[in-house]
């Protein structure tokens, strides 16, 4: 009955979360009401999302957030030197393959953002077939220390939390 | 500031009668589409300009609030530009999926439709 | 307050979603309802008109807001007798669009015909002029989707021509409504004409440059020079039922500047003293001439049914200009002419051009019922072209009468006379070759798949001659109505008393 | 200080924009153009914020939401049209 | 004197409701028809007969009823002496003709239409002759028009028949629509239309200033039905008509409306030197040419026609005359020439019936074969000739005896010298018609060998033809109708006598020679035809012709030029027409100075204005390419809406930004499937014009802009701030005047929406079953695609994000009414969103996976706005008045209802809907174009593949 | 206390300005398209943010009143901001990269926008 009604608790709690961010003010009704619609949305939009996946350790999740907020203030810094002082001619951009191992496609897009979001690297495509992110490199030596970089760094705490 | 009003709403005003004199279909709707966007404007220049005085209405505090009504008008200009645009996109793809070419101006007025075609439409 | 006002734009605009959500895949019951719905229409517009016979002017205060806060409709004279018009040719036509199958040669054609009377009624009967901008866009956006109904090359490039015109035409209405809002700070006709009237003299630049767009536009349905090019293109190529349905299109035209230019621009309004009479004269005669002349210069039927409506647009704009009540009263006689006129010869038309294939000016094989629909074409003509006995006449007459003090009687008179001639040579060629001509020939061979008009087929353009018909024998009662109409019209304190004064009583 | 900081920011994206319309006006390949496009949404969205502290009120927030909605959809439809063709295949 | 009674009225309408029996009766067969038609014409005939002696007293019948009150129409008719003149004549030549066509129309042709075309003609003609009202008048006179081009016509299979019908049409039309303009002033003047007022204010309208006008147009009628010169020559062609017709119009009738006209009106125009000058002048012009012409024609009807235009002509001299004694002239020789000239004409139908020819070269001797019809013919000839003791003679005599006693411009010789030079000519025509025809040996080439026709045939010229002796040698049997005609158009009270000796008086020398030189004449024939076909002279068919050619070219080549299919140039004209009037009306009127001061402008803002320029700017240079033009609209829709931002109008931010994505999003679709550049195919010249057009209209339309900008006005809106949350329930006034105060303009902008939606839909339906859809199959759209359809991280990002987006529209909705936001915005939000999750993994994976039909979205939206209006008549209120109040649940705070959300929601429904119903449109031209439907979310989901290997693994 | 408050903010508000200016000048600067990519990730993170945080801070701080709707914009962005960014440069390398050019992806398949997708070999592509 309550796996019916309420298919993916966790994320109907962040929709009623959103809700209340929406709305800006934490009333009996604006809960009601969010309740209401964490429910209603979900199973609305539930068909467009087959295979919900289930996050094992939501703590890594909280880890995994703070090394990539800590990683895009570094690297903002980094980058905005380089742009700012550097001379383009000096500047030497490459392509990066990074092979995965992660398969589940929420992963893998959070990886690639996470690449995105981090000045520096843009995650630019996919293999066909979803096994490798081509990456660039806006100015680095090494393409195998990027890559290297991003599995350890990323795909490592992503394996663990889905 | 009521300088660069006028002068976007001309600027776009321009600009779309000169797209809108175009030869093809495309520029045409284009060119509309500046010609809504001018008028959009034009309607809700005629509350006159003020700044940070939204009409939604405050309990507490007695503060101006610009005109409404021309933003009520131009809200449902809008809407109806929209659907007005949305028809006239599809006018365009079916003018040029049927005639091949999607010239404006048809060359003869009188043109005789072939008979065939006159089945199809009958 | 009397809620049969709004009926004739509520009930279509309810029957018309029903029809194309919930009846859509029934034939026979889209065209249940659409009949019933507009019978009902015809019956309430007849029991309005009836209604306003006694005079008076009728508010109805949507929302139960008062004037000029909320949006008022005005059921006077007027609006009375356009809201019959419109629901009599509806019926005629509809009835035409059913017994020939034109409904079913595309989706959704009694929805949107249902729509156009929604929208052509609600402009006829609104107070406020931005609403008025609203019902034009109804109108048009159903009128859009009936030009191209049943599809077709030639068809759909003339609609998007149509489409193009008429969004010029609709910004620029935009533009003119927003001039005036910006001059006056009102929106609802009847408080329009008091702060015209109240106009500064040293501050009606602005005004005037309102009233000028404001004309251009209605201009623009009205097909008046230079401004008319659309319409042949539009008509011809229009299904002709629809294009028949349109005949009430540019009367609507017609009807703005009638409404606008006597209760808001009256020719006793000092700010926009000289604007109406100075330019629309000239411009009606020169569309008057475009008409004939394209009547005379068609190279197929439709056309020349198009230029023929020009022509009549022509003569009808210039009873306007003269701005007296006669003239006017006269103006609106025309005006109920021409529509069936008009309408009655787009029907026709539609059932020789289907059965000959084509609506070339060529000799063609004759078609079957050649000496019926020769006759209809006869009595057709006669009624476009303005000759006795039917309508046409009389309205010619009328209007030559009613701009007979004029200082431009002579070009006026002129005009419209020159004009019936070309307009008479035109369609004795135009009818010669079409059913004279084509008796020197063989029958086509394959005239046996041709299948004769059934009385029921042939029944709505006769009946909308047969309007022209009523119109002449019954002139007289018909012209009374539509003097006390102008007079009404030209009493804009009547209309404005109406409008304003129970806000002063405290409504709501 | 804070009007100073204010004015500071306003300036920076201001002069973001103005660079943006460079790019976008320059290309040279169409996704430049997108991306320039992108930009200058991102750039208004902060100027919309920071106009909120300015006038010391939230009225514009949800103009900051929609136009950070709508340049994610305008962007992925400029790029699938140069990809596919068809947006919405 | 005066008499009322509605029997006139009866004999007016008598020949119209005739007129419907014909076709009707011609099942029963021809003479069933025949005979029917006839009744009316009998009855009319006796109700007249039963008034004739009352007005042969002098005595005037009349009878009224109204018609157009307000116009001065009514419908009035009365019966003079001229009237009953011409009724009869229209009616007893009427009766003849209906009996003689009855013989003489063939089985093949339609007699039932051609006895109802005569019978509306001779109802037109009838009334003309009895009105008495000149309005009521012009109706006969054009109906006489109309029911001629029909008689004319009536052979459709003859180019002729068409070509004369639309020439008398043409011609008589026109003189019919100057006589419009004509009486319409006569009635001015006067002050009525009632023919009696006209004519007893004869002085009046002579001092009138507008008399010469009126004079010339009402002329110009009577001068074109007539045919005098120079409009005669349609005349001759109106005879390709079945020759019933011809004797019809051109003996009694459609030519002598003219002619009546011109008698009827005499007292009212007559007796002026203008009159005088054009009349008398044109008439005997068109005596001496008509005669001429005649003289050389060898077709028997031709020649017969020409000479009715010489008659006319006479006829219409004598009228211009303006004495009394040339009035009674004209009267008695209208009673004559309507005799013979009938007679004769049926004699050379008779001619051609028998022959089959009616050429003068192929006839001759036929007064061997044909007794009885040479003799018929010989004596009315010889009428025409003015032979005596033929009523001819008598008439001819008191013509010549006017003519004679006539000076024109102080010159006494050239009217009677012309006069009788038409009389030598009409001689010699009248004795070529016997000589020609009837005299000489008999041939044995005649097309079909002749002989006396059946009585039925030629009953009706026989008849005739003792009238044409009867009155030449009993003038007096004639005399009363004559007294009571001329009176009628004097308006004096004479009693002529008619006899036939004067004795020797000018006339008789006159006509003497005529005799002499007509016979001369006649001799000298054939060489006279040698020097006549060697002159150069005009052919009037020709001429008009020519000049109808070139007017149906001219008027083809400007309606090509002017309605030419060019959209560019109409909107051209209409630009420049508008900023030129603007302009004209703007410094037509003066405006006040300036009140209000201009507000300072921010940095972000005078960025935001280049932004727009620029954006601008880039879309017109690159507008040819289009996908680039469309990046660059978006600048200009991102720049309005922080304008709007900036300028307190968040509404109108969030609606501008909202669908000037959708919009951009359609067009992109729309392009899929459309050349993707635009040729460059304008000219400089029109480059440069169209760029000024633009110019011209944009700094109009700023200038326009920035004149109200600066002055303050006053609004209604302080209301709308005012009652918005004590009478609309809200705060943002924007969306309470939307919702609540201008409800109903809502209300007709959702059904906008919704008609686009059935619009766009019932489109593609046309579309996808015509050739477009073959075209659609044969295009390749998938060049230089990129290889990954729908990319995961799309998919993924959409999956979190189209909740989120779902739900930021439920709060625009429900906050709207208060805070910036609506049904409006919503909608298109949650459509962004949706349009969010169809690129992501296509339309049709994700619409199988919701059930919504967007024709019913739509649908409801526009029902529940409806019925949200309609509710209110439940309360009794008026449509669209909004309810609203306070809920409160004990636990949870105050919940503000009001009716304007359900309202609301129709809005936010009908927008949903129509949105997705245009996405739905084109996806399904996309599925014609032979796109094939996905059946996964996204190209490749690696989870899956790796559980399917680890399946197969296990 | 106010004025800690009034550095914090001011603070955040110059961060925001510096990173969302260097965001579109290097766009301005940079050579080719793939580089200019990198530039607006400056202007959402640090840029945007700093924004949204100053912003949320003010209005918690100095208006006392909380809003989240900063930090559900931020969300927003953060969310979509690789999306887009990996379209566009698929589209930059679809229009004006080789193949040949790109490194190998060490996968039996090609590059996405290169190659059919395991799944869908028959995908509607044109047939070279
Ligand atoms: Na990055
Ligand atoms: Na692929």
């Amino acid at each position: 009955m309550m796996k019916r009604l309420l298919p993916h608790p966790l994320y109907s709690l962040t929709l009623v979360v959103v809700w209340l961010m929406l709305v800006n003010k934490i009333t009996v009704g604006n809960l009601l009401l969010g309740a209401i619609l964490g429910m209603v949305v979900p199973a609305i939009t539930a068909p467009y999302w087959p295979g919900h996946p289930h996050v094992r350790s939501p703590l890594r999740v909280l880890e995994y957030i703070a090394v990539v907020v800590w990683d895009i203030i570094v690297a903002n810094f980094h980058v905005a030197g380089i742009i700012l002082f550097k001379k383009n001619k000096d500047i030497q951009s490459k392509w990066v393959t990074v092979p995965l191992d992660l398969t589940s496609p929420e992963a893998i897009t959070i990886l690639a953002g996470t690449i995105t979001m981090t000045p520096g690297t843009v995650s630019s495509m996919l293999s066909a077939d979803g096994g490798s992110i081509l990456v660039h490199c806006l100015d680095c030596e090494d393409t195998d220390a990027v890559r290297d970089e991003i599995k350890y760094r990323y795909e490592r705490r992503l394996k663990e939390i889905f | 500031m009521e300088f660069l009003v006028a002068s976007a709403i001309g600027v776009l005003t321009a600009g779309g009668v000169y797209l809108i004199l175009r030869l093809r279909t495309f520029p045409v709707i284009l060119g509309i589409s500046l010609l809504s966007y001018a008028v959009n404007v034009f309607l809700f220049a005629t509350g006159r300009l003020a700044v940070d005085a939204p009409p939604v209405l405050q309990k507490y505090a007695d503060v101006a609030y610009t005109d409404p009504l021309p933003q009520a008008l131009v809200l449902t200009a809008i809407v109806i530009s929209f659907g007005m645009t949305a028809v006239l996109v599809m006018f365009a793809l079916g003018a040029y999926l049927e005639a091949d070419h999607d010239q404006i101006n048809i060359q003869d007025a009188d043109e005789i439709e072939s008979s065939d075609e006159k089945g199809q439409g009958a | 307050m009397n809620h049969w006002i709004i009926a004739p734009v509520v009930l279509p605009a309810l029957l018309a979603p029903l029809l194309a959500f919930v009846m859509r895949h029934d034939i026979v019951l889209s065209r249940a309802a659409s009949a019933v719905g507009t019978v009902c229409l015809a019956a309430i517009a007849i029991g309005l008109t009836m209604l306003e016979a006694g005079g008076g002017t009728q508010v109805y205060f949507l929302g139960n807001w008062t004037a000029p806060f909320g949006i008022v409709l005005v059921l006077d004279r007027l609006s009375a007798i356009m809201v019959l018009l419109t629901a009599v040719l509806a019926l005629i036509v509809l009835w035409h669009s059913i017994a020939t199958g034109w409904d079913k040669r595309g989706r959704h054609f009694h929805a949107l015909f249902q729509f156009q009377l929604m929208g052509i009624n609600g402009a006829f009967l609104t107070g406020d002029a931005f609403n008025l901008f609203v019902f034009f866009e109804v109108l048009l956006i159903a009128s859009y989707g009936l030009m191209i109904h049943g599809g077709g090359r030639t068809r759909l490039r003339a609609g998007l021509q149509y489409v193009v015109m008429n969004l010029a035409g609709s910004t620029l209405f935009l533009f003119a409504l927003g001039t005036l809002y910006a001059t006056t700070g009102t929106l609802n006709i009847a408080d329009l004409a008091v702060k015209v009237q109240a106009m500064p003299a040293d501050d009606v630049a602005l005004v005037r440059v309102a009233a000028v767009l404001m004309l251009i536009v209605f201009a623009i349905k009205a097909a008046l020079f230079p401004v008319q090019f659309w319409l042949p293109g539009t008509y011809a190529n229009a299904p002709a039922p629809v294009a028949a349905l349109f005949a009430i299109m540019t009367k609507v035209g017609a009807y703005s500047i009638i409404r606008i230019y006597t209760i808001v621009f009256g020719p006793d309004v000092a700010a926009t003293q000289g604007i109406v009479t100075d330019w629309l004269m000239p411009a009606a005669i020169i569309t008057l001439a475009l008409g004939a002349i394209g009547v005379l210069g068609a190279k197929r039927l439709m056309p020349l049914l198009a230029f023929s409506v020009v022509g009549s647009m022509g003569t009808l704009m210039l009873a306007v200009s003269a701005f007296t009540p006669y003239a006017l009263s006269t103006a609106l006689y025309y005006l109920l002419h021409s529509t069936f006129a008009g309408a009655a010869l787009f029907l026709l038309a539609d059932l020789v051009v289907s059965r000959r294939g084509n609506d070339a000016l060529t000799a063609q094989p004759p078609i079957v019922q050649n000496g019926l629909f020769a006759a209809l074409f006869f009595v057709g003509a006669i009624g476009m072209a303005g000759m006795p006995p039917l309508s046409g006449f009389l309205g010619k007459l009328m209007v030559m009468d009613g701009v007979r003090d004029q200082s431009w009687m002579a070009l006026a008179w002129g005009a419209i006379l020159i004009a019936s001639l070309v307009t008479i040579v035109g369609f004795a060629r135009a009818g010669s070759v079409l059913f004279w001509k084509s008796t020197a020939m063989e029958p086509a061979e394959a005239s046996d798949t041709v299948t004769p008009a059934t009385a029921l087929q042939v029944g709505p353009a006769m009946c909308a001659m047969g309007m022209l018909v009523a119109l002449s024998v019954f002139a007289g009662p018909t012209a009374s109505y539509l003097e006390s109409t102008a007079a009404q019209l030209f009493d804009s304190s009547g209309y404005i008393d109406a409008v304003l004064s129970p806000a002063l009583e405290g409504l709501k | 200080m804070l009007e100073i900081a204010l004015m500071f920011a306003v300036l920076c994206f201001a002069g973001g924009l103005f660079l943006n319309l460079w790019r976008i006006a320059r290309g040279p390949s169409r996704a430049d153009r997108i991306l320039a496009l992108d930009t200058m949404v991102i750039n208004v969205i902060s100027l919309l914020v920071l106009y909120g502290i300015w006038e010391g009120t939230s009225v514009y927030y949800e103009a900051a939401m929609l136009v950070a909605m709508v340049g994610f959809v305008s962007t992925v439809a400029y790029c699938r049209f140069v990809l596919r063709g068809d947006i919405i295949e | 004197m005066t008499n009322s009674t509605s029997l006139l009225a009866i004999i007016a309408i008598l020949p119209f409701l005739g007129a419907l029996v014909p076709g009707l009766m011609i099942r029963a067969g021809r003479n069933a028809c025949a005979s029917f038609a006839a009744i009316p014409t009998v009855l009319a005939l006796i109700l007249l007969g039963t008034l004739a002696p009352a007005v042969l007293q002098g005595e005037v019948i009349q009878t009224s009823y109204e018609w157009l009150p307000s116009l001065g129409l009514s419908v009035s008719f009365f019966l003079d002496g001229l009237g009953l003149l011409f009724a009869l004549m229209i009616l007893g030549v009427g009766l003849l003709i209906i009996l003689y066509a009855r013989f003489y129309l063939s089985a093949d042709d339609p007699m039932g239409q051609f006895y109802t075309y005569l019978l509306l003609f001779q109802g037109a003609m009838l009334g003309i002759v009895l009105s008495d009202n000149i309005l009521l008048l012009l109706v006969f006179w054009e109906l006489t028009s109309l029911s001629s081009f029909l008689l004319i016509g009536y052979w459709k299979h003859l180019p002729e028949g068409r070509q004369g019908a639309r020439m008398a049409l043409t011609v008589t039309g026109a003189g019919g629509l100057a006589m419009i303009a004509g009486m319409l002033i006569i009635g001015n003047i006067v002050g009525s239309y009632n023919l009696t007022d006209i004519l007893a204010a004869g002085d009046v309208i002579k001092a009138s200033e507008w008399y010469m006008p009126a004079l010339i147009l009402i002329l110009i009628g009577a001068f074109t039905k007539s045919a005098q010169f120079p409009f005669h020559f349609w005349l001759p062609h109106a005879m390709a008509a079945p020759t019933p017709v011809s004797a019809y119009l051109h003996s009694a009738t459609m030519v002598k409306a003219g002619v009546f006209l011109m008698a009827r009106m005499w007292p009212a125009l007559a007796g002026t030197e203008a009159w005088f000058y054009i009349v008398a002048t044109t008439g005997l012009v068109t005596m001496v040419i008509g005669a001429l012409i005649a003289l050389f024609k060898d077709d028997l009807k031709a020649l017969l026609a020409f000479s009715t235009v010489s008659h006319l002509g006479l006829l219409t001299m004598l009228l211009g005359f303006g004495t009394k004694a040339a009035a009674i002239a004209a009267v008695f020789h209208i009673i004559n020439h309507l005799t013979f000239k009938a007679a004769l004409f049926m004699t050379a139908g008779i001619v051609d019936h028998e022959t089959h020819t009616r050429d003068i070269k192929r006839l001759g001797g036929l007064a061997k074969l044909m007794p009885i019809t040479a003799t018929i013919a010989t004596i009315t000839a010889l009428s025409m000739a003015g032979m005596i003791p033929l009523n001819g003679f008598l008439s001819k005599e008191m013509m010549l005896e006017e003519a004679a006693h006539t000076s024109w411009m102080h010159n006494p010789w050239i009217v009677p010298v012309l006069a009788t030079l038409g009389a030598c000519l009409s001689v010699a025509y009248s004795l070529r018609f016997i000589v020609h025809v009837f005299g000489g040996k008999v041939r044995d080439d005649y097309p079909s060998h002749p002989h006396d026709p059946p009585f039925g045939l030629y009953a009706s010229p026989a008849l005739l033809t003792v009238l044409v002796v009867l009155i030449g040698t009993m003038p007096f049997l004639a005399e009363p109708i004559v007294t009571a005609a001329a009176n009628a158009v004097t308006g004096a009270d004479t009693h002529p006598h008619l006899k036939i000796w004067h004795g020797v008086t000018p006339a008789l020398y006159m006509s003497l020679t005529a005799f002499g030189v007509g016979g001369v004449l006649l001799a000298m024939h054939g060489s006279l035809e040698r020097v006549w076909n060697a002159l150069p002279r005009p052919e009037a068919k020709v001429i008009f012709d020519w000049i109808m050619d070139r007017c149906v070219a001219l008027a083809k080549s400007i309606t090509a030029s002017v309605h030419n299919g060019a959209i560019s140039r109409y909107l051209a004209i209409f630009v420049s027409a508008t900023v030129v009037l603007g302009y004209l009306a703007f410094t037509s009127g003066p405006i006040a100075p300036a009140t209000r001061d201009m507000l300072p402008v921010p940095l972000p803002i005078a960025v935001g204005w280049i932004i727009l320029v620029a954006a601008v700017g880039l879309v017109v240079t690159n507008h040819h390419k289009r996908f680039l033009s469309l990046v660059f609209i978006s600048m200009i829709g991102l720049a309005i809406a922080g304008g709007f931002v900036y300028l307190s109008a968040p509404d109108l931010a969030l609606t501008q930004i909202s669908v000037e994505t959708v919009t951009v999003m359609l067009l992109l679709l729309a392009l899929h499937f459309m050349p993707k550049s635009t040729p460059r195919e304008s000219s400089n010249a029109l480059r440069v014009r169209d760029a000024g057009i633009a110019i011209a209209a944009g700094v109009a339309v700023a200038a326009l802009a920035m004149a109200f900008l600066l002055r303050d006005f006053d609004s209604i809106s302080a209301y709308h701030l005012a009652n918005s949350y004590q009478g609309g329930g809200g705060t943002n006034v924007v969306n309470v005047i939307l919702v609540d105060f201008r409800g109903y303009d809502t209300y007709g902008e959702i059904i906008v929406l919704g008609i686009a939606g059935l619009t766009i839909y019932a489109l593609m339906d046309a579309l996808l079953r015509g050739p477009a859809a073959k075209r659609l199959r044969e295009t390749d759209y998938s060049q230089d695609r990129s290889r990954d359809r729908h990319p995961m991280m799309m998919v993924v990002a959409t999956r979190a994000m189209l909740p989120i987006a779902i739900l930021v529209g439920v709060y625009i909705f429900l906050r709207g009414h208060n805070q910036p936001g609506g049904g409006f915005i919503a909608g298109l939000v949650i459509s962004i969103a949706l349009l969010m999750q169809y690129m992501a993994s296509g339309f049709a994976w994700t619409q199988l996976r919701q059930r919504i039909e967007y024709h019913s979205l739509l649908g409801w939206g526009v029902v529940i706005a409806g019925l949200t209006g309609a509710g209110a008549w439940i309360a009794g209120k008026p449509f669209l008045t909004s309810a609203f109040g306070y809920l409160h649940f004990p636990p949870i705070e105050e919940f503000e209802w009001a009716t304007a959300i359900a309202f609301d929601l129709g809005v936010f429904l009908a927008v949903l809907g129509a949105v997705m119903l245009m996405l739905y449109s084109l996806s399904r031209i996309a599925r014609y174009a032979g796109e094939t439907i996905n059946i996964d979310p996204m190209d490749h989901d690696p989870s899956a593949a790796a559980e399917k290997t680890e399946a197969e693994a296990n | 206390m106010e004025l800690l408050i009034e550095i914090v903010i001011s603070f955040f508000l110059v961060i925001a300005g510096v990173f969302g200016f260097v965001g579109s000048f290097g766009m301005l600067k940079l050579r080719n398209t793939m580089q200019r990519l990198h530039a607006p990730t400056k202007a959402t993170t640090l840029g945007v943010g700093g924004a949204l945080i100053a912003s949320m801070l003010y209005f918690a701080l100095v208006k006392e009143s909380l809003s989240f709707h900063e930090l559900l914009i931020t969300i927003f962005l953060f969310l979509t901001a690789p999306v887009s960014a990996h379209f566009i440069a698929k589209t930059y390398i679809q229009g004006r990269e080789k193949e040949e050019d790109l490194p190998a992806t060490e996968r039996p398949y090609g590059w996405a926008v290169f190659d059919d997708s395991p799944s869908h070999p028959e995908d509607d592509g044109p047939q070279y």
